[in-house]
Order: C-alpha cells, then sequence, then structure tokens
C-alpha cells in the first residue's frame, strides 16, 4: 500500500543503478534523517542523547568497520576493541602535539593510523583462513592493549596511566571536555556517522564493495576474475581499521572523556562483533539495527523494573541482564539467522506486496 | 517498520529515564557498585558496607538531620561505559555525591564534576591528584593517596629493617595490576629508592591474566627481593598470596596497599598467616555502629550481606565511605541551614568535614579509625595508616599509627595536579568559595 | 584449421598432488577462435588440465604458452588479465550478490577508476558504473535472463545459475574462455540453450572456447577439435571425427581393459 | 645495540645454564599450564569434532560448572555429592544446548553456531553470578581428596618444587585424555561419534541419532570442563575472571588445529611452557606481562608456517 515501487519506472541506468533506488527508501531516509539532526535534539532527554545515542552512534559506526572486514570480505576479527583503541589514542597523540588543529580534523585522521596498523596484521590474511585467522586478530587485540598500557609516550607519560581529554573547540563552541553540551557532542558525532555511513554506501555499492563481496564468496572464483586477494583484502582491513579508528576516537573524546586501555578490552570487541553478526552481515543497515539491539536492550531491561516499581537489586537486574541478552541472541538466531537486516528485509517484501500474501 | 520502533523504543527510554522531579523530602544518594564482573568479588562486600550504613540511619535516625536518604544503587560490573551511564541515569535525580568506585569512572567523572555541580567522592582510589582542592574543589579522595599508602608500607618495611637508612642495598619487589592504579606509584617508588638507596624489582601482571602469575612469582624466586609489596585487586590478590605460599616467600616481609579481604587471604590456609596489609579502620564488628547496622539492618533481612561477612575489612571500608557521605550531608545541612541540601552544598560539607575523636564517639565509632579534617586545599588528609596481619581467620593490628611521608608525596601531588591542569587545556581556575572556619 | 593461429599451446605438462600423478606429459594446442573440447572418463585430469591453464595449479613440468608469451607460472589473476575467462563444474558464484553484481564483477579488471572517486560515487566512478552497467545489460539481454537481473544468485535454479556464470565470464571480455561441464545436470532444452550462447558466443564475439563435457553427443556437435584424457595421459587429439573413430578412445569410454 | 642483543639471544641461555633449578622449574609451571590449556582445548575439540560446532561457551562453561559444584558445597553440600550434582547439571546443559540451539539451527552457517554459543556465554554468566552471586570461590581441595603441599626436590643445583595439586593437575588431565581416546577407539558411541564427526549425513544413514550424540558430545565436554575448573579453581580461586584464561585455548587450538586431540595436547604444551619460558626469561627486557599476548604470538608465527595448523589436514584447495 504505502511501500511499493509499482509505476516507479527507471528511464536510464543511473535511476537504477542510485544506492536507494525506491521512491519509498528515499523518503524513509529523509525522515530518518530529520529526526536524527532535528527531532532528537529538540525534544531528547540529557540520558538519551548522552548515554542512548551517543554511544550507539559510535558503536554503529565501529560496527560498520567492522561489517566492511566481517560481512563484505569475510575475514574474521577478534581485535576490532584494540584498533578502536589505537585511534583514539592516535587520536589523543595528534590532538596534543598540534594542539592549534581542530579536533574534528583529528578524529578523522586519527583514522589513518588505525588503518596504517590494521595492514599490518591483516598481512598475514594471505596465508591464513578462515576461523585461523582470528589468531592474528587476538594477537593484534592482547598486543595493542598490553602497548597501550606500557608504551607512557602514548599515554603522554600521565602518573594515571590514562588518556584525558581536554576541552576542544569548534567555532569557538566546545566540542569536548565538559563543558561540551551533549547536544553539540551529538551532532559532531551524528554528522561524522552520516558522512562515514554514506562513504561506506557508496564503497560497497561500487566496484570496491563488489570486489570484496567476491573475494568472500569464493575467492578462488573472484581471483580468476583478475581481483588480486592480498590488495582487496588489505584495503577491506585499512578502510575497516579506519572506521572503527574513528569510532574509537569518537568512543573516546565525544563519549568516555578519559579512558583507561581497558576500555579497548577483548570484551569489547566480542561485543562489536555480536552487533555485526545480530545485525546482519554484509549490512551497513544491520550494523546500526544490531548496535540497536545489543547498546539499547539493556538499557531497557535496566528500566523494566525501575518502571514497573518492582524492587529488585541492581545486581540482579545486571544479571538478567546478561541473561535476557543472551537468551535474544539465540532466539534472534534461531528466528533469522541471517541477521535484523534480513528481518528488515523480508518486512519490506512483505509491505510491497500487502495485502496480498505473495 | 523496525525503524520507526527503534524510535519508539527510544522515545519511551528518555521518557522512562529522568524522573527529574526531586522530592523535597528527601537527600538522592546514588551508589555505584559493582557486585558483578571481575571484581565483583571485592565490590560486593564494599557495596553492602555503603548501603547497610546509610540505611541504618534512615532507621535509627530517620535519615540525617529529620530528612530521608533516598540510596540507590546502579550496577557498573566495574566497566567505566556503564558508569557513565549510570552518571547519566542518576544526574536528573539531583544526586548530593557519586562514588564511582573504579578509577576508570572516576577519570570520565573528574571533568564533569565541576560541571554538573556534583561533588566526587573517589575513597582513596582514583586519581591521586585529586587531593590537591586548588585544582580540583569538585573531587575528594580521603583518607590517603596511593602514594601515601606506598610511603606508609616503606616506613614500616625500613622500621622492620631497623631504620630507613637500612634498606640500602636491600631488593624491594613490587607486584601490581598492571593498569593505572598499579603503576601510579611506580615515579614514586623510583625517587624512594634513589634516596633510600634500595633496588625495586617489578612484576607487572595483566588484568586478564590475573589468575596465572605463576611465572611472576618465578621471577620472585629468582630475584629473591627482601620485601614483597602488592598493589592489587580482585582475583590477583588471592592468586598473589597462593603463589606466594607456593614459592615458599617469606609471608611477614609481604605487604599489601589496603585491599586485600580476609577471603583473599584465606584460601592460601595456613601458609598465608603473616601476610600484612595497610588500613586505616577496624576490621571487626565490636563498635556500636556496627552494632546498630547488625541490629537495624541485617537482622531485619533489609541488607544482601550475609550476616558473617559484617565487620570483615571490604564491608567496613563500605561503611567508612558511607560515613565520610553522611558527614558531608550533615556538614553541608549545617553550613546552609536547609534540609533537603543538593550537591553544592554537600561540596562545601566536604570542605569543613572535621571528624575529631568526639565526633567518632557521637558516630559510635570510637577507635575505628583515627580523627580526621578536609580543608579547601586538602581534599584527601593524608592520614596516617597502621598494619594490619593476617592471623589465619582475621587481620590483627599488628603496629602503631604509621604517618606518610607527606613532605615527599605533597610536591609530587603539587607538580600532578599542575601538569593536569597543563594538559587539560582550559582546565578552570577555582572559583568556589572557601568555607573555612 | 591448421591454417589458424595458435593462441595456447601445452607443452609437456606434468602436475601432481603428493605422490599422485594428475596429469603426466601432456601437449596439445588451442587454435584462435576454434571451439576446442576436453574429454575424458571421471578423473582424467581435465579439470586439472584448466586449473593448470589459468594459473590456479603450477604444473612440475612443461610449459604453456599463451599469445606466443612462454609462462612457467603465473597468478590466477595474471591469466584473467591476460584474458583467460572460465566457469566452473560446481558452479562458483557470488552467492550472496545478486545476477547484476555477479557479472558487474566480472568488469573487475575494466574498471580502474579511484578509490577517492569511488568513496563519493560521484564523477568518474559514477560514469563508469553506469557505462559498465550498459555493457552488463547487452550480455544479460544475450543470455535472456533479465528477469532474474536483481535476484541474489543462491536462490536461482542450477540452470541459470550456470548461464549467470557464463554471463560473468563473458563479461571479461576474454580472448580464451574456458568451461567446465557447462551443460552437467541439465536438460535437454537447456542443454539446447546453452549449446546456441557458445556458438553464439564463439561466432559473435570471436571468442576462442575451451570446454570440458561430459555429453559426446554435445561436444561432436559443437567443437572443432576435440582432446581426450585418460588417467592423465592424452590418448587423442583431433576433428570429432577422428577422435570417434580411434580405438583407444572407444576403449576408454567402453572400458576395456588395458 | 650490540648489548641488546646479547640481551635477547645470549644472555636468557646463560641465565638457563646457570640456574637449572629455575629452567627445571619453569618447564614445569609451563608444563603445568599447558596441560590446563590442552584441557580447556580438548572440550572444544570435543564439540568441534561431532557437531562443527566453534564453542566459544566451553570457558564459561568451565567456570560455571566450577562454580556449580563449589557453590553448592557452600551451600552445605558435602563435596563428593556436590562434585556429582555438578555433573549432573553439565548434563542438563547438554540436553538444553541441543534442545534450544543445536536442533533449531542445525545445517546454519558455522559462524551462526559461533554466535549462539556468545549467547550461551551470556546467559551463563547471568545465571551463574544470580544464583553463586560473583565472588571469587575457594575449592574444597580436601573434601575433594586432592592433595595438599610440595615435593621439594633438591636438585639440579637448587630447589625443584613440585606442588602437588599441580601433579594431580598433570595426572587427572591425562587420565581424561586416555579415557576419551578409549571412549572414542573402543565403545560404539565412540565409533557413532568418529562417524559424525567424518560424515554426518553418513552417520545419519546408517541409523545413528544425531542429538543423542550431540547430547553426549556436550555433556563429555562439560565434563572435561568441570575438571578444568576444578583444577584451576585449586590453584587461585573460582572466578568469573577464569574466563579470560579460557581465551588461552584459542592460540592451541589454533596451533593444533581444530579437529585433532594430539593436537590439542601438544599444543597446549607449546603454548603453556612457550609463554612461561618468554615471561620469565625475555619478558624482564621489555618490563615484563607479556604473556598476555605472548601466547597468541606463537601460534601465529608457527601458523605463517603452516597455515593448517600443527595437526590439522592438509587442505587441498579444488574448484
Amino acid at each position: 500500500m504505502f511501500y511499493r515501487e509499482v509505476g516507479q519506472f527507471k528511464t536510464n541506468y543511473a535511476a537504477d543503478q542510485a544506492i536507494f533506488p525506491i521512491r519509498q527508501d528515499r523518503i524513509g531516509l529523509a525522515l530518518i534523517l530529520l529526526v536524527a539532526f532535528i527531532v532528537i535534539p529538540l525534544f531528547g532527554g540529557e540520558f538519551l542523547i548522552a548515554s542512548v545515542m551517543i554511544p550507539f552512534l559510535v558503536l554503529a559506526l565501529a560496527a560498520i568497520g567492522l561489517n566492511i572486514l566481517v560481512g563484505y570480505t569475510g575475514l574474521i576479527s577478534l581485535g576490532a576493541a584494540a584498533f578502536m583503541g589505537v585511534g583514539a589514542y592516535a587520536c589523543y597523540k595528534l590532538s596534543t602535539i598540534f594542539p592549534e588543529v581542530n579536533i574534528v580534523v583529528w578524529i578523522v585522521a586519527s583514522g589513518f593510523v588505525s588503518a596504517a596498523v590494521g595492514v599490518l596484521f591483516g598481512l598475514p590474511s594471505l596465508r591464513i583462513k578462515g576461523f585461523y585467522l582470528a589468531i592474528a586478530t587476538l594477537a593484534a587485540q592482547f598486543f595493542l592493549q598490553w602497548c597501550f598500557q606500557r608504551v607512557p609516550w602514548l599515554y603522554n607519560y600521565n602518573t594515571s596511566g590514562a588518556i584525558e581529554v581536554p576541552t576542544h573547540t569548534l567555532f569557538g563552541v566546545p566540542v569536548t571536555g565538559a563543558s561540551a553540551t551533549p547536544v553539540t557532542r551529538y551532532y559532531v558525532v551524528l554528522t561524522i556517522v552520516v558522512g562515514m555511513t554514506w562513504v561506506a554506501a557508496n564503497l560497497v555499492h561500487g566496484r570496491i564493495g563488489r570486489n570484496w563481496m567476491a573475494v568472500r564468496d569464493m575467492d578462488i572464483a573472484a581471483q580468476l576474475m583478475g581481483i588480486r586477494l592480498l590488495p582487496a583484502k588489505l584495503l577491506a582491513f585499512a578502510v575497516s581499521s579506519f572506521y572503527v579508528g574513528v569510532a574509537g576516537a569518537l568512543m573516546v573524546f565525544m563519549w568516555l572523556g578519559a579512558a583507561e586501555p581497558e576500555a579497548f578490552n577483548i570484551n569489547q570487541s566480542f561485543i562489536l562483533l555480536f552487533m555485526v553478526i545480530i545485525g546482519g552481515l554484509g549490512s551497513l543497515i544491520g550494523s546500526f539495527l544490531g548496535a540497536a539491539l545489543i547498546h539499547i536492550l539493556p538499557i531497557i531491561v535496566r528500566m523494566v523494573p525501575d518502571a514497573l516499581g518492582i524492587p529488585i537489586g541492581a545486581a540482579t537486574v545486571e544479571h538478567l541482564t546478561f541473561i535476557i541478552t543472551g537468551a535474544m541472541i539465540i532466539f534472534f538466531l534461531v528466528v533469522e539467522p541471517h541477521g535484523l537486516a534480513r528481518l528488515w528485509a523480508i518486512a519490506k517484501q512483505k509491505l510491497r506486496v500487502w495485502p496480498f500474501p505473495y | 517498520m523496525l525503524r520507526k520502533t527503534l524510535f519508539a523504543m527510544l522515545a519511551t527510554t528518555t521518557l522512562a529515564a529522568p524522573a527529574a522531579v526531586r522530592a523535597e523530602d528527601s537527600i538522592f544518594v546514588p551508589l555505584f557498585t559493582y557486585r558483578t564482573g571481575a571484581f565483583g568479588g571485592s565490590g560486593t562486600p564494599i557495596a553492602d558496607g555503603m548501603h547497610d550504613y546509610l540505611s541504618m540511619l534512615n532507621e535509627r535516625d530517620g535519615g540525617i538531620g529529620g530528612v530521608k536518604l533516598a540510596i540507590e544503587e546502579c550496577e557498573t560490573g566495574y566497566d567505566t561505559k556503564k558508569g557513565l551511564e549510570c552518571y547519566e541515569a542518576v544526574k536528573p535525580k539531583g544526586p548530593v555525591v557519586v562514588n564511582p568506585w573504579s578509577t576508570g569512572i572516576t577519570l570520565s567523572l573528574i571533568p564533569k564534576a565541576a560541571v554538573d555541580k556534583i561533588p566526587i567522592l573517589s575513597m582513596a582510589y582514583g586519581l591521586s591528584a585529586s587531593a590537591q582542592g586548588d585544582t580540583f574543589p569538585w573531587v575528594f579522595n580521603p583518607p590517603d593517596t596511593y602514594w601515601d599508602g606506598m610511603s606508609m608500607i616503606l616506613k614500616y618495611i625500613g622500621a622492620q629493617a631497623g631504620g630507613l637508612d637500612k634498606l640500602k642495598g636491600k631488593k624491594i619487589g613490587y607486584i601490581y595490576l598492571d593498569a593505572g592504579f598499579g603503576k601510579e606509584p611506580l615515579p614514586f617508588l623510583d625517587q624512594l629508592a634513589k634516596d633510600y638507596g634500595f633496588e625495586t624489582k617489578l612484576y607487572p601482571v595483566a588484568a586478564a591474566e590475573m589468575q596465572n602469575q605463576s611465572a611472576q612469582w618465578l621471577n620472585v624466586r629468582r630475584d629473591r627481593p627482601d620485601y614483597m609489596i602488592m598493589y592489587g585487586w580482585g582475583a590477583l590478590q588471592p592468586t598473589a598470596i597462593k603463589e606466594a605460599v607456593k614459592i615458599g616467600y617469606p609471608m611477614e616481609k609481604f605487604i599489601s596497599i589496603w585491599w586485600p579481604s580476609e577471603a583473599d587471604a584465606k584460601g592460601a590456609g595456613e601458609g598465608a598467616v603473616g601476610f600484612k596489609t595497610l588500613n586505616w579502620h577496624a576490621a571487626n564488628a565490636d563498635f556500636p555502629v556496627i552494632k546498630d547496622i547488625q541490629k537495624l539492618v541485617v537482622e531485619k533481612g533489609k541488607s544482601q550481606s550475609p550476616k558473617e561477612a559484617v565487620g570483615t575489612v571490604l564491608y567496613n571500608r563500605g561503611v567508612y565511605n558511607s560515613m565520610l557521605i553522611a558527614e558531608a550531608i550533615r556538614n553541608a545541612q549545617k553550613l546552609t541551614g536547609k534540609k533537603a541540601v543538593n550537591g553544592e552544598d554537600v561540596r562545601r560539607g566536604f570542605e569543613t568535614m572535621n571528624v575529631d575523636a568526639a565526633r567518632l564517639k557521637e558516630l559510635g565509632m570510637d577507635g575505628f579509625t583515627g580523627a580526621f579534617k578536609l580543608t579547601c586545599a586538602d581534599h584527601n588528609g593524608h592520614r596516617p595508616t597502621f598494619v594490619q596481619r593476617f592471623d589465619g581467620t582475621k587481620y590483627v593490628k599488628v603496629s602503631d599509627w604509621i604517618e606518610p611521608m607527606t613532605d615527599k608525596v605533597m610536591p609530587l601531588l603539587e607538580a600532578d595536579a599542575k601538569a593536569y591542569a597543563e594538559k587539560n587545556a582550559g582546565w578552570p581556575k577555582r572559583t568556589e568559595a572557601c568555607d573555612a572556619k | 584449421m591448421s591454417e589458424r593461429e595458435t593462441l595456447l599451446s601445452v607443452s609437456n605438462v606434468s602436475l601432481s598432488f603428493g605422490g599422485v600423478k594428475a596429469i603426466s606429459d601432456v601437449s596439445f594446442n588451442i587454435a584462435k577462435g576454434e571451439i576446442r573440447a576436453i574429454i575424458g572418463p571421471n578423473g582424467a585430469g581435465k579439470t586439472s588440465m584448466l586449473n593448470v591453464i589459468n594459473g590456479f595449479y603450477h604444473p612440475q613440468q612443461g610449459q604453456i604458452s599463451f599469445n606466443g608469451v612462454m609462462r612457467k607460472r603465473m597468478k590466477p589473476y595474471e591469466a584473467a588479465s591476460q584474458g583467460i575467462a572460465r566457469t566452473f563444474q560446481n558452479v562458483a558464484l557470488f552467492k550472496g550478490m545478486s545476477t547484476l553484481d555477479n557479472i558487474l564483477a566480472g568488469r573487475a579488471l575494466k574498471m580502474h577508476k579511484s578509490f577517492f572517486w569511488q568513496m563519493f560515487r560521484y564523477g568518474p566512478a559514477l560514469d563508469e558504473e553506469i557505462e559498465h552497467r550498459k555493457f552488463c545489460e547487452e550480455i544479460i539481454d544475450f543470455l535472456e535472463i533479465e528477469h532474474i537481473r536483481k535476484a541474489p544468485v543462491g536462490s536461482l535454479p542450477y540452470g541459470l545459475q550456470k548461464r549467470v556464470e557464463l554471463g560473468r565470464a563473458l563479461a571479461m571480455e576474454p580472448t580464451l574462455l574456458l568451461l567446465d561441464e557447462p551443460m552437467a545436470g541439465m536438460n535437454l532444452e537447456e542443454k539446447q540453450d546453452m549449446s546456441r550462447f557458445i556458438i553464439d558466443v564463439n561466432q559473435h564475439y570471436g571468442t576462442t572456447v575451451a570446454l570440458i563435457e561430459h555429453d559426446i553427443g554435445v561436444v561432436m556437435d559443437l567443437s572443432d577439435r576435440i582432446v581426450v584424457l585418460e588417467y592423465g595421459h592424452k590418448i587423442a587429439d583431433g576433428t570429432p571425427d577422428e577422435v570417434k573413430s580411434d580405438q583407444k578412445v572407444i576403449d576408454a569410454y567402453l572400458g576395456v581393459a588395458h | 645495540m650490540m648489548h641488546l642483543l646479547y640481551q635477547i639471544f645470549i644472555d636468557p641461555f646463560v641465565q638457563m645454564a646457570g640456574a637449572p633449578d629455575l629452567l627445571v622449574q619453569t618447564l614445569w609451571e609451563g608444563f603445568v599450564g599447558g596441560m590446563l590449556y590442552a584441557l580447556i582445548a580438548l572440550g572444544f575439540v570435543l564439540i568441534f569434532k561431532a557437531s562443527g560446532v566453534f564453542n566459544f561457551a566451553q570457558g564459561i562453561m568451565m567456570v560455571f560448572a566450577a562454580l556449580t559444584m563449589v557453590g553448592l558445597y557452600e551451600k552445605g553440600v558435602p563435596a563428593p555429592l556436590a562434585l556429582l550434582l555438578a555433573i549432573g547439571v553439565m548434563y542438563l546443559l547438554a540436553v538444553a544446548v541441543e534442545r534450544l540451539i543445536l536442533r533449531p539451527l542445525v545445517n546454519q552457517p558455522d559462524i551462526m553456531l559461533f554466535m549462539a554459543t556468545f549467547g550461551l556465554t551470556y546467559v551463563l554468566i547471568g545465571v551463574g553470578e544470580l544464583i553463586f552471586g560473583g565472588s571469587p570461590k575457594e575449592v574444597p581441595t580436601a573434601q575433594l581428596g586432592l592433595p595438599k603441599g610440595a615435593y621439594d626436590i633438591h636438585a639440579f643445583g637448587g630447589l625443584v618444587s613440585l606442588q602437588k595439586i599441580d601433579i594431580a593437575a598433570a595426572l587427572i588431565a591425562s587420565i581424561m585424555v586416555a579415557a576419551l581416546a578409549v571412549f572414542f577407539q573402543k565403545t560404539r558411541i565412540g565409533r557413532a561419534l568418529r562417524a559424525v564427526a567424518d560424515d554426518h549425513q553418513a552417520a545419519l544413514s546408517v541409523g545413528i541419532s544425531l542429538n543423542q550424540i550431540w547430547v553426549i558430545v556436550w555433556f563429555t565436554a562439560g565434563v572435561v570442563a568441570l575438571a578444568t575448573g576444578i583444577m584451576w579453581g585449586a590453584r587461585s580461586d573460582v572466578s568469573f575472571s577464569l574466563q579470560v584464561i579460557a581465551l588461552k585455548a584459542l592460540p592451541v587450538l589454533i596451533l593444533g588445529g581444530f579437529t585433532s586431540v594430539p593436537g590439542a595436547i601438544v599444543g597446549g604444551l607449546i603454548i603453556g611452557i612457550g609463554e612461561k619460558l618468554g615471561e620469565f626469561y625475555w619478558g624482564p627486557l621489555v618490563g615484563g606481562g607479556i604473556d598476555s599476548w605472548l601466547a597468541y604470538a606463537i601460534a601465529l608465527a608457527f601458523l605463517l608456517f603452516k597455515p593448517e595448523g600443527l595437526f590439522g589436514e592438509k587442505i587441498i584447495e579444488r574448484i
């Protein structure tokens, strides 16, 4: 009824090669952006913006990065959090060495450092395949975390051993540090995330994305199409680490405000992998859905007893959150093994033919 | 459409979260706790102690100054991200103080405190430099910093060896959690090593390897340090004690900062007898205040704590922490004449805190801990501590009160506070007035 | 046929895995513009031969020259860039992608616009994308698969998958097209369609075709020349008529013991 | 520069020769640690062989099993009975996993099953903490009949101290491995298991119930997990942070190949001994604490030379 492409004729390939060829999708996207850019900052409470939306966007960006590697190129990674750390530490170093340069520039630039480290740890991927590759990323995870702990230069010899975020301004408005309002930080995060998502969408829908997916689906055939495996995989490592690194810089500068190396531990890596798989491998929208489910579901679970006035201890709620999150993961896998993105696609398909069942 | 439901979900969270209205007839005290996660073992008794003391005040006195305390626990799991979420969740309810109970969370909150006007109490943890009230008017970390702790351990070792000058040529081993907390004393230790001519041996333990320390202790066996100092947390501590027993390290020469509990030492059995830690409060239940808690809270089933845990080291640590909160609130009421005080008032309450012997007696804490006083400049107190020795079931005080080497600690604190303000460009100058009496 | 120029020649190639000999001392050539068939019983080394030709396996002995260039070892993507394309015995499509994307993936070597433009899908990158889409649409028209253009290939019936795979190979505009059992598992009608496509490709685009096929009838009708392998050895080489009357071939196919 | 090279390439060996008792002690510690890693990996291999599941939950199963046993003991159940009950709980867990995870997800790609075991990990953490609390628990070693104390051997120019509990751990690990080998080779169920490992379809066609096999395999892995948890718990404590150590089984597995029982043992020993030697002799050069990543680096180095693991089957790519 509302979601129907009948009557939308494409008269040229340009229109049909667009990323959103269907009009309703474009309208939906515009609506979402409208809500994200205007409605939420206007009407959202501080908790929604600071503790729900900013973390959600940051995690979604990291999930997109990881999805490029795991979902689009089929290379498993258990070390994503360490690359978030590389981004965060790079941004910290760059912004203290050159404090006069705008912080947003450094946040984005820190992605390049992360990309370089990603390529380095991606090199074994030529020889090592499948789950075996997980070991290279695990080595990265533990080694990099050790470096954050052990190389005092990285944290500017702070006695606390942590990196702390001073106030930086953008056009005179503080964007980091405690005096930056959540709304300002939200706008910076949102703008970067939307921009980078757009770029990711362009990449995966074009030649580069097709090459990655070809490597993922059938690497032998891809080689015989003239796709060189190592450059394709390394490019995936680089782009993926870039995204994850920027997400890491955003996490520390826009969300946490200070970070110890523990913020980039193995659990964080696993959680990112959750998001990607639950959301849907090889789907950008899935990365958002996965981040939403994994980050927001526990928040809601924690609020339910409070809202219903049931007196439960904070720890019990936490235990229940673990159980429910775990059960939901299994439940979603059983219901739709291809992730939330596939559920979304099925829902769209149903809408397209509604009210008829087929 | 899933996207829409998502936003519907988000909308509900906004509505549900900040019940921004604060009742005028109560004072909101959130307690950040961690009963879960890798450090849950240490976190649980602390959480119980904090909670039970405040509940006891509600039961016995009807709160503080006639105003009930609204106590709310928020579970952080010792995770910075969850801690920040807790902070954002409690902020709209007007907390008068937050206790992050994690160095990571504390570091994230320090810059926010001045902006949100919520004082931070990080009792003997967090950022040592925050003891400097001139730089950090909103942060309080009594009664000692980790540097104070290190200086007192060394003083004790010196006394054992027959004077600090006898440390010359000795080897002192330092086993620590390879995180900010464990690394913080390193520059101080270096300096002391230079001053007194002893040699240090470092044994870092990564958080992920807490229960896998045999390599570190093999190194200890090789290096044969004359004394061992430990800055550990969670499962690091019992494992270290067991490994020390295993290699036959003389327990009497193994001294820890104030975090190990009875349970940490018990696991190693007889071998752990002689293990020592610093402490600044009693580790038993023989005080009126603890009796009140037992009578009014624990025995009425209003506590999550097992009965036998009341009076243990970490439980009492929690009680001490809550006593600080309560005293700050009471001071704030006195200063402002208001009943329902807010964060700004409580900050002033902390700065004017003066718990002398008489006050301790009133509190039912006579002999529980030493008198102390905070000022606008000194948010720590740098109080003396004593050494307690594990006798197989409990800790027994074995030394007199040991004063920290304030002369050596203060310059470092000052320099560090200055460095913090410099590195965090635009760090606000103190504008808060001082209520010095 | 002999007046035609040789496109590829295989000389004295031997290949073994561990101790097992897959190909022993085989030589033959493929002339420009012909349809060349490789036949033989199961396990005769036919697929291994194709793998050697496009660089996926490296023979222990022997040489291969393509377009007059000798080579001993080369990487599969180098073979691809020299103009060798192929299809696979067990369809090796990119299962997670649509028909159109699979065929576009075949254009990988022809698309060069930089990462920078790709990021914004603008300017040269977009022009390129549309230009190649046009090219792929021609292939789609040619193979009569317009209706499944946007369908994920994993869900297509086998016969169509084979066709898409052919399309993907054609997208490379190959000089030499290797087809590994293009008609396996097809019904008569599908086989006829596929044969028609192969002949059309050969005649319209002038593409040289080398194919492996079990259906002797189809092979005899399609091909200009045939190589017969058995247990890794070449036992016959010639026109369909010559091969048909060769005693060794008859023995091999009827299973007469040597 | 020369000094650095000396410190890396010569000094450690001088130390080894200079104090052979410490070397032997280090090797022993590595051996015991390696055995325990191998046991964790073994539980994993069992499951991977029979159901093709990359069981991420093996680590938490170890914690959960040991926690159940110790938790029951603390609640007043006699230790041997608590042990039996814990075994019973692992059986129930195996049945639940088969019903709720494996059956509905059969024939899904490996990564989905891998993810499902992530979900299982979360559920087990939540349930475990909810019932038994988050505090570390002590293993009642005496009540379980495990020995205490140490044998001090004066040899190698010094003292080598072998903890009895470590000897017991090594013995129990060897017995379990031997028992599993007999189980696989000699019993009907064992043969069925191998059949399933080789080919699901073939196993089905000769009338072996996959569901039953899965339950047995998960149960066996659960028992192995229980043993590992108790042994490791006796060395430190049973707590949730043990789960992180279980990650060390990953390099072991990767080194040994996912499907090889001897691979798990050899891999475990290489990793265990390698990381102890590395930390003890080379760690001090960079300030120590390198055992957090050394195991992964060792496995990575091996993999670069043998990409399919030491005992994995050589992959011949076909098209």
